[in-house]
């Protein structure tokens, strides 16, 4: 019996979402690892984390905003925004001053997540069709901007630390920045008022309205958390770019929320965990990497990608329907 | 026939079609129809247009310039040259989002006599004058040969950085990249795909060197910032690299001194098209399919404030001009438009 | 008659732990009103919709008129003439009254479309045997009805499908008294014409006034079956519970002076055309009962002192304050300290899909919280502490809300703003389908909240509960609190009296309806 | 009297929609230099029909409180393989016609099992099958080409006696034979039952399952008509013309007055926003916007239009009201 107990845990185990994904990166990377060798190269598994880092920082934002059952989708270019507003700031600033770019680029981001906030908690717009909205006047915004100013698309010396180098000669410095993001995430949503409000105003918001939670400030939170994390990817990703480019948000929209649910987290709110959200992200970072490495053509990439998001969502809601 | 400036509009190979109309008195109204937004060349093509059209020896000849932008989607880019042929414009130029979307638009502008002229992104039809690169021999003669050449031995790996999947240009360039591979038999070619985007041709060609080790050879499309940037960032040695000419890339090469290529589709396009579509009212005659002059420069010939620009932003587009089309800027007269210009 | 028209033989079904059925046999008769009788989480509901088809059993079969019933869904129930009138309304918002009436089966034309005209004509005559086709207008939307409709509109929904069975789950619970006599009525007549009817009510008068047979279930389990009349409360009472209840109401203890400054006090209050002056007060340790016939601004009332109203006029007192808070939230400042328990507890007074652990934190979690950092283990003792208190039979506190019986969840509702202490208790109909024994501890556990110096409001729609567990009673008449009732002349009549505007030597207006409301209150 | 005021109440944000839409087609064919005439309004008409045909594909599938993100990648998957059928003799072209049909109702019934059987939430599921039909329709078409019978995309996209466009005369064709049975039958009514409360609608015998897979095919077929008038009007096929044609039709359908949470849509409504949509792009042909501040305007306006939903809010008497 007590023999047994390990291995039945270690199978319950697996049936949580998290335990899935882990499950099937593993079996990504075995795969992989046959077919080359240099899959399994550090360099190139920390080149992965690198990279997944800056899906990964985007999705932390999402979980929060799809936990209430709601969705971002001004991430492309609140992203883009934050990197441009980042650069520019930093020039302008120079020098010793070169550093309020980035600040300039988080509180861009956090302005942004404010008028998603305002326009789905307070003017209560559905949330798919205000950020929708949102993104294309961020577009706009940027073009315009861009368009008639010379500004520099150069990172100040900290992004340009943290997206690019490394500590230690190994670990990439984007990478530090996502744990520290997840272990914010993480404690927030356990450890905080605002996170437990997030589960309750994600399960039914009148009764949490009800129970005397301010419903609207929860929702104004997370998405200005949305918007920080996706400033915080912008920021990386100039620094790692060593520029700030109109697009550079475009192909992050899609893989940050397939992230998130494929972690497990229920696309109607109110219920998921951080951590799926996190094997999520390094699934589909190993996996995209993969298949373009393999030089597999773009349509089975594609056919690929969506059948991977079937399989194992669908997994779990037949386990939920019972 | 006698063309109309030879030197700049010159017939792409095998081409002896002309395309004409009878001349109408100016001044003119023409419009540009531009597809896509939110990318630089776009922006700087539009603003070069402007500056151009606002010479005095162009715009006595311009009564208005009309620019749209209509994103992604045929059936708006349709609609607005429809729109502009109904409103008696004489002329539209137009980089198509699709080169294979515009036969009807094309018989109704002829039944409207309005001139079309597409660019950049061409049409795949003989009855609109086209102007555009000749892709094969910009990604395949020039670009991936001036690779070739510099690399010390021609044997190795090369990393090929494609574009947008799906996208004609694309596939033209790639058969430009074959077409001078396939003569070095002992040069093999990694592929992978960087979306014309920055970030993306990074973390690809980043991945690319962590799985296969060292490249001799690279040759990018667009984007390639990230060539150099993946480069770096793995302390790969400085091997010939072929890319686009954005500002940054074509410092990165200075600065990491890496011996290559900066091969341009030039925003200048813009202006190029915009003057013929006004030679075409003049009833002057032009090839029906015209390829531009490539400008291109080695690492060797690069000289700051000609090349390349210390102060200007990384997206900025290095080559702005056709020389032998009479179009030349300076950065500064494209911005001055702008009250805030630095 | 044929006593075993409808037959379950061995039914049994398990959630998890829990056997919510195990091996029932029940059998029901033609042309026979049974009432189904048993505590909160006894197993009712969940033998309705075995029935209905909408859940299945884990063993066990059901035959009707000796045929055995495959069922894979709720519509070969239909089919089978099997009507269930369930507890959650089932009725769809944004359709119109005629729409919902025909939903399933509408009568169409030619082309297999449907045809409008005669669909409005069977939803006329389904609310014309309910006695409700002037009332009621076919092309409103359901969702702008108010809630009584709207029990009238599924009532009438059952009875255009001509059912052989007819279930119904707590389906008068939120009719006027005047509709429930119809509802009678019309039930009588279905009995006439053979219908099966089942019947579940925690309202013994119903059950008194309606059914010619009982049938008790204690927890899964079928006790017994009887006929109506055959045994007194007491017993039945007993065998429901399993141990006799004494007393349902706790005694009344003296009233506070009427020096006590009133900890709630309303004056002029008026909003919309529902309040139109509103005068009371409410002093600590008082429990103050709110009653009427439904829809006589009761509830606007309550909702306007919890601050969720907008266009209130006039004076309203809570404890220093002389502004009504702005929402739940703003009650729960230490100004205010108020609480509101809302009417629908499955929408607004839980999240259903959270555990039951996280219902009962979520209103102090702000109390047990420094920077908004929440102390885990003060939310562990918290939670210990109100399951015990308020006695939540839940198997752990982890599991969903949504498993727990109603009187269970009443119960979480109830304990998550204890959880806040109170000063002020708003509640609404906080009893509503709980069973006797749950009523009778949360009526002793308001009167032990008042003893220790709370004031309560207290909404409700059962006459009887006003008068047994209240201090005072207003009665509402449109808009304003005609009559404040205490002691001696707290009884049904003057509750009636004044609930429908009679002066106390006139001679009643309409018979049938001072009879409606008279049978509502005879327990 | 009360039947009148109770039917504006019901129909008030259609012609809401419509007023809007009225407003902007106005402004434009105002600055129109050629005012309105068959041919401008025609070009108009075709600009929008295709994106209003994906938008009613849309409505019905956020009838059912749904949505497919995958929309737009049938339509393109639809457009590629009528580039490639969609020619020949008069039989070949008709037979081509059907199987583009097939081809998207094929997708959306596939979408629609996934929802129903998998018991994926919608927007997953379709935001997954959408890549795989995104992948097809590459597989189809490597690169934007083929050709579209041009007698057919010339009648298709024209104007009929000079008149009127024929993709209005489509348009409500489609919206009468297809749309309005569907509207009048059990499943349209189960549509829009179980947007508004499916468990009521499974509980009250309902078939449910049934009626969602209708809805998701339905959408995939309308889908690819969208695909079909795309390939009339361009004369080719193309892969990557998917994303924008989604987001828009969730837009136009949002515009249209319809709830995204489902049981409250109308069709009428959707392809008021859908022109919407496209009139606001077009309004800067011939106004003085600098070209560069284009997006920006286009995204402003938008905004607005969606921002107007929240005026309900002050309407509202009870504060509970706004979570509705
Ligand atoms: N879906 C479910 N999941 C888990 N447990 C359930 C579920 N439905 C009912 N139960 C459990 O089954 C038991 C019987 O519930 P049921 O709803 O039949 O009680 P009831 O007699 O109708 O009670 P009430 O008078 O409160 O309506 C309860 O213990 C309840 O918690
Ligand atoms: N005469 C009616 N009787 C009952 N319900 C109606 C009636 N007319 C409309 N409804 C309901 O009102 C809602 C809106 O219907 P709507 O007016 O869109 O239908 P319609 O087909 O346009 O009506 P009409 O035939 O009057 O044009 C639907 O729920 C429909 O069932
Ligand atoms: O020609 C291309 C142009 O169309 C695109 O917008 O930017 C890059 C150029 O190579
Ligand atoms: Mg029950
Ligand atoms: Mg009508």
């Amino acid at each position: 019996m007590s023999t047994l107990a390990p291995s039945t845990n270690l199978r319950s185990h697996f049936k949580t979402p998290t335990g899935a994904v882990l499950l099937a990166l593993a079996a990504l990377l075995l795969l992989g690892g046959t077919l080359n060798s240099q899959f399994f190269s550090p360099t190139y598994l920390l080149l992965q984390l690198q990279s997944g880092a800056f899906l990964g920082v985007i999705a932390a934002g999402a979980t929060l905003v799809i936990l209430l059952g709601h969705i971002d989708l001004s991430v492309p270019w609140t992203l883009t925004v934050a990197a441009t507003v980042g650069t520019a700031v930093t020039r302008a600033g120079g020098g010793a001053w070169a550093e309020l770019g980035p600040l300039a680029g988080i509180a861009a981001g956090a302005l942004i997540g404010l008028l998603n906030g305002v326009g789905v908690a307070y003017l209560r717009i559905p949330s798919l069709i205000w950020t929708l909205a949102v993104n294309t006047i961020l577009l706009g915004a940027v073009a315009f901007y861009a368009g008639n100013t010379v500004i520099s698309s150069e990172p100040s010396p900290v992004m340009a630390a943290l997206g690019a180098g490394r500590s230690f000669g190994v670990l990439p410095n984007a990478v530090l920045v996502w744990l520290a993001v997840s272990a914010f995430v993480v404690w927030g949503l356990r450890r905080t008022l605002m996170g437990r409000y997030i589960y309750a105003v994600g399960t039914r918001e009148v009764a949490a309205h009800m129970s005397g939670i301010d419903t609207r400030r929860v929702i104004l939170g997370a998405f200005v958390a949305s918007g920080v994390c996706s400033a915080i990817a912008g920021l990386l990703l100039a620094g790692y770019a060593g520029q700030s480019y109109q697009r550079m948000g475009d192909p992050f929209l899609l893989p940050g929320i397939a992230a998130v649910v494929v972690g497990g987290t229920s696309i109607l709110g109110g219920r998921g965990r951080y951590g799926g959200t996190v094997a999520g992200v390094l699934l589909i970072t190993l996996m995209s990497s993969m298949l373009s490495l393999m030089h597999v053509p773009e349509a089975v990439k594609q056919i690929c990608y969506g059948l991977v998001v079937v399989v194992m969502v669908g997994l779990y809601s037949r386990r939920q329907g019972g | 026939a006698e063309t109309f400036l030879p030197a700049c509009y010159k017939p792409a190979a095998g081409v002896s079609t002309t395309v004409s109309y009878p001349a109408r008195k100016g001044p003119y109204r023409v419009a540009l129809v531009n597809g896509h937004t939110g990318i630089p060349w776009r922006m700087q093509m539009i603003q070069q247009t402007r500056a151009w059209a606002a010479r005095p020896d162009v715009a006595k000849d311009i009564k208005e310039l009309k620019v749209v932008s209509t994103g992604a989607d045929v059936a708006s880019q349709i609609a607005a040259i429809d729109n502009f042929i109904q409103a008696g414009y004489d002329a539209i130029a137009f980089i198509a989002v699709n080169p294979k979307a515009f036969d009807a638009v094309i018989r109704r502008a002829k039944k409207a006599g309005t001139v079309l002229v597409s660019f950049d992104n061409p049409v795949d039809s003989p009855d609109v004058l086209r102007i555009t690169p000749e892709w094969v021999e910009f990604e395949g003669d020039i670009k991936t040969q001036a690779v070739v050449d510099l690399m010390p031995v021609k044997k190795g790996k090369l990393l090929e950085v494609r574009g947008l999947p799906g996208n004609s240009t694309d596939r033209d360039r790639h058969a430009g990249v074959r077409k001078i591979l396939d003569k070095y038999k002992d040069i093999s070619v990694v592929e992978v795909t960087g979306n014309w985007d920055t970030g993306t041709v990074q973390k690809v060609v980043a991945d690319a060197i962590a799985v296969n080790g060292k490249f001799d050879a690279v040759v990018c499309q667009h984007g390639c910032r990230g060539v150099t940037s993946a480069m770096k960032a793995a302390n790969h040695p400085p091997v010939p690299v072929g890319g686009d000419a954005e500002n940054g890339f074509v410092k990165a090469l200075i600065e990491q001194k890496i011996p290559g290529i900066s091969v341009s589709t030039s925003p200048g396009q813009g202006p190029v098209a915009m003057r013929a579509a006004i030679a075409l009212l003049q009833g002057q005659t032009l090839p029906s399919l015209v390829n531009l002059p490539t400008p291109n420069v080695l690492t060797k010939d690069m000289k700051p404030d000609v090349n390349y620009f210390p102060n200007l932003p990384d997206s900025y587009e290095t080559v702005s001009s056709y020389a032998s089309c009479g179009i030349s800027f300076t950065p500064d007269e494209i911005n001055k438009f702008n009250p805030d210009n630095n | 008659m044929n006593n075993d028209y409808l037959q379950l033989v061995g039914v049994s079904k398990r959630y998890g732990g829990i056997a919510a059925l195990s091996d029932v046999s029940f059998s029901a008769a033609r042309g026979s009103i049974h009432a189904i009788l048993g505590e909160n989480g006894a197993g009712k509901s969940t033998l309705m919709k075995t029935l209905a088809g909408v859940v299945r059993p884990d063993a066990g079969v059901v035959r009707l008129d000796g045929r055995e019933l495959r069922m894979t869904g709720p519509a070969q129930a239909l089919d089978e003439g099997i009507v269930c009138i369930f507890q959650e309304l089932s009725l769809v918002p944004h359709l119109s009254v005629a729409a919902n009436i025909c939903l399933a089966n509408p009568p169409r034309n030619r082309l297999g479309l449907i045809d409008r005209h005669r669909q409005n004509e069977m939803a006329r005559e389904a609310l014309a045997r309910i006695g409700c086709d002037r009332q009621i207008d076919l092309r409103e939307r359901c969702i702008d009805l108010p809630l009584s409709q709207r029990q009238i509109v599924e009532i009438a929904k059952a009875v255009v499908r001509r059912p052989r069975v007819l279930i119904l789950d707590e389906a008068t619970s939120a009719l006027t008294a005047e509709d429930v006599e119809k509802v009678m009525r019309l039930l009588r007549t279905l009995r006439e014409e053979g219908t099966c009817v089942l019947f579940i009510s925690h309202r013994m008068h119903e059950v008194d006034a309606l059914a010619d047979t009982c049938s008790v279930f204690r927890n899964g389990e079928h006790v017994s079956t009887f006929p109506a009349g055959s045994k007194p409360h007491e017993e039945i009472v007993r065998l429901m519970i399993g141990r006799p209840i004494a007393q349902v109401y706790p005694p009344k203890p003296q009233p506070p002076a009427a020096s006590v400054r009133p900890y709630l006090q309303v004056s002029g209050l008026r909003s919309g055309t529902q309040l139109k002056g509103v005068e009371l007060a409410v002093r600590p340790g008082e429990i103050v009962g709110l009653g009427g016939l439904d829809g006589q601004g009761q509830r606007e009332l309550m909702l306007a002192l919890a601050g969720l109203l907008r266009d209130v006029r006039g004076d309203i007192r809570i404890g220093e304050q002389s502004t009504p808070p702005n929402g739940p939230r703003g009650g729960k400042r230490e100004a205010y300290r108020m609480a509101l328990i809302p009417e629908d507890r499955k929408t607004e007074g839980l999240a259903l899909g959270q555990s039951v652990h996280d219902n009962l934190g979520v209103c102090a979690l702000d109390r047990i919280s420094r920077w908004g950092v929440v102390d885990h283990a003060a939310e562990r003792a918290l939670i210990a502490d109100l399951v015990k208190t308020l006695q939540i039979k839940a198997p752990d506190t982890r599991v969903a809300v949504s498993t727990l019986s109603g009187g269970n969840q009443q119960k979480v509702v109830l304990a998550k703003w204890l959880a806040t202490q109170p000063r002020l208790l708003l509640l609404m109909d906080p009893t509503r389908g709980v069973d006797v024994g749950t009523k009778q501890e949360i009526y002793r556990l308001f009167r032990d909240l008042a003893a220790k110096g709370l004031a309560i409001l207290f909404y409700s729609t059962d006459c009887d509960e006003l008068i047994g567990l209240c201090d005072r009673v207003l009665v509402m008449y449109d808009g304003q609190v005609r009559a404040s009732l205490a002691g001696a002349m707290l009884t049904e009549e003057q509750i009636l009296m004044n609930a429908m505007n009679l002066g106390r030597r006139d001679a009643p207006a309409n018979d049938s309806r001072v009879h409606a409301a008279a049978w509502e209150c005879a327990a | 009297m009360k039947s009148a005021s109770i039917h504006l109440r019901h129909h008030a944000r259609t012609l809401l929609a419509f007023g809007l839409l009225a407003v902007l087609l106005v402004a434009f064919l105002a600055i129109h230099p050629r005012g309105a005439s068959a041919s401008v309004l025609t070009a108009w008409f075709n600009q929008g029909a295709a994106l209003a045909l994906v938008a009613i594909g849309q409505t019905l599938v956020v009838l059912t409180s749904g949505i497919d993100i995958s929309i737009g990648a049938i339509m393109a998957l639809c457009n590629c393989v009528a580039s490639v059928l969609v020619q020949g003799d008069p039989l070949q072209v008709a037979l081509g016609v059907a199987a583009v049909l097939l081809v998207g109702t094929l997708c959306g019934v596939v979408n629609g099992m996934i929802v129903v059987y998998a018991r994926i939430q919608p927007i997953v599921a379709t935001l997954a099958t959408g890549t795989i039909y995104t992948g097809v329709a590459l597989l189809v078409r490597p690169t934007p080409g083929g050709e579209v019978d041009a007698g057919l995309s010339d009648a298709m996209t024209g104007t009929l006696g000079d008149l009127v466009p024929t993709s209005l005369v489509a348009l409500a064709l489609v919206v009468l034979l297809v749309w309005e049975p569907l509207r009048r039958s059990l499943t349209g009514r189960t549509l829009f039952a179980l947007g508004s409360a499916e468990q009521a609608a499974y509980m009250s015998g309902l078939s449910v399952d049934r009626a969602k897979v209708v809805a998701y095919a339905t959408a995939g077929l309308f889908a690819a008509m969208a695909g079909l008038f795309l390939g009339f009007q361009t004369a080719s096929g193309d892969a990557a013309i998917g994303l924008p044609y989604t987001l828009n039709s969730v837009a136009a359908v949002v515009l249209g007055g319809a709830a995204l949470s489902g049981g409250v849509a109308s069709v009428l409504g959707t392809i008021a926003g859908a022109f919407m949509l496209r009139t606001i792009g077009s309004l800067m042909f011939f106004t003085g916007v600098p070209p560069l501040a284009q997006p920006l305007f286009e995204g402003l306006v938008l905004i607005c239009a969606v921002a107007l939903g929240a005026t309900r809010l002050l309407r509202i008497r009870n504060r509970l009201e706004i979570f509705r």
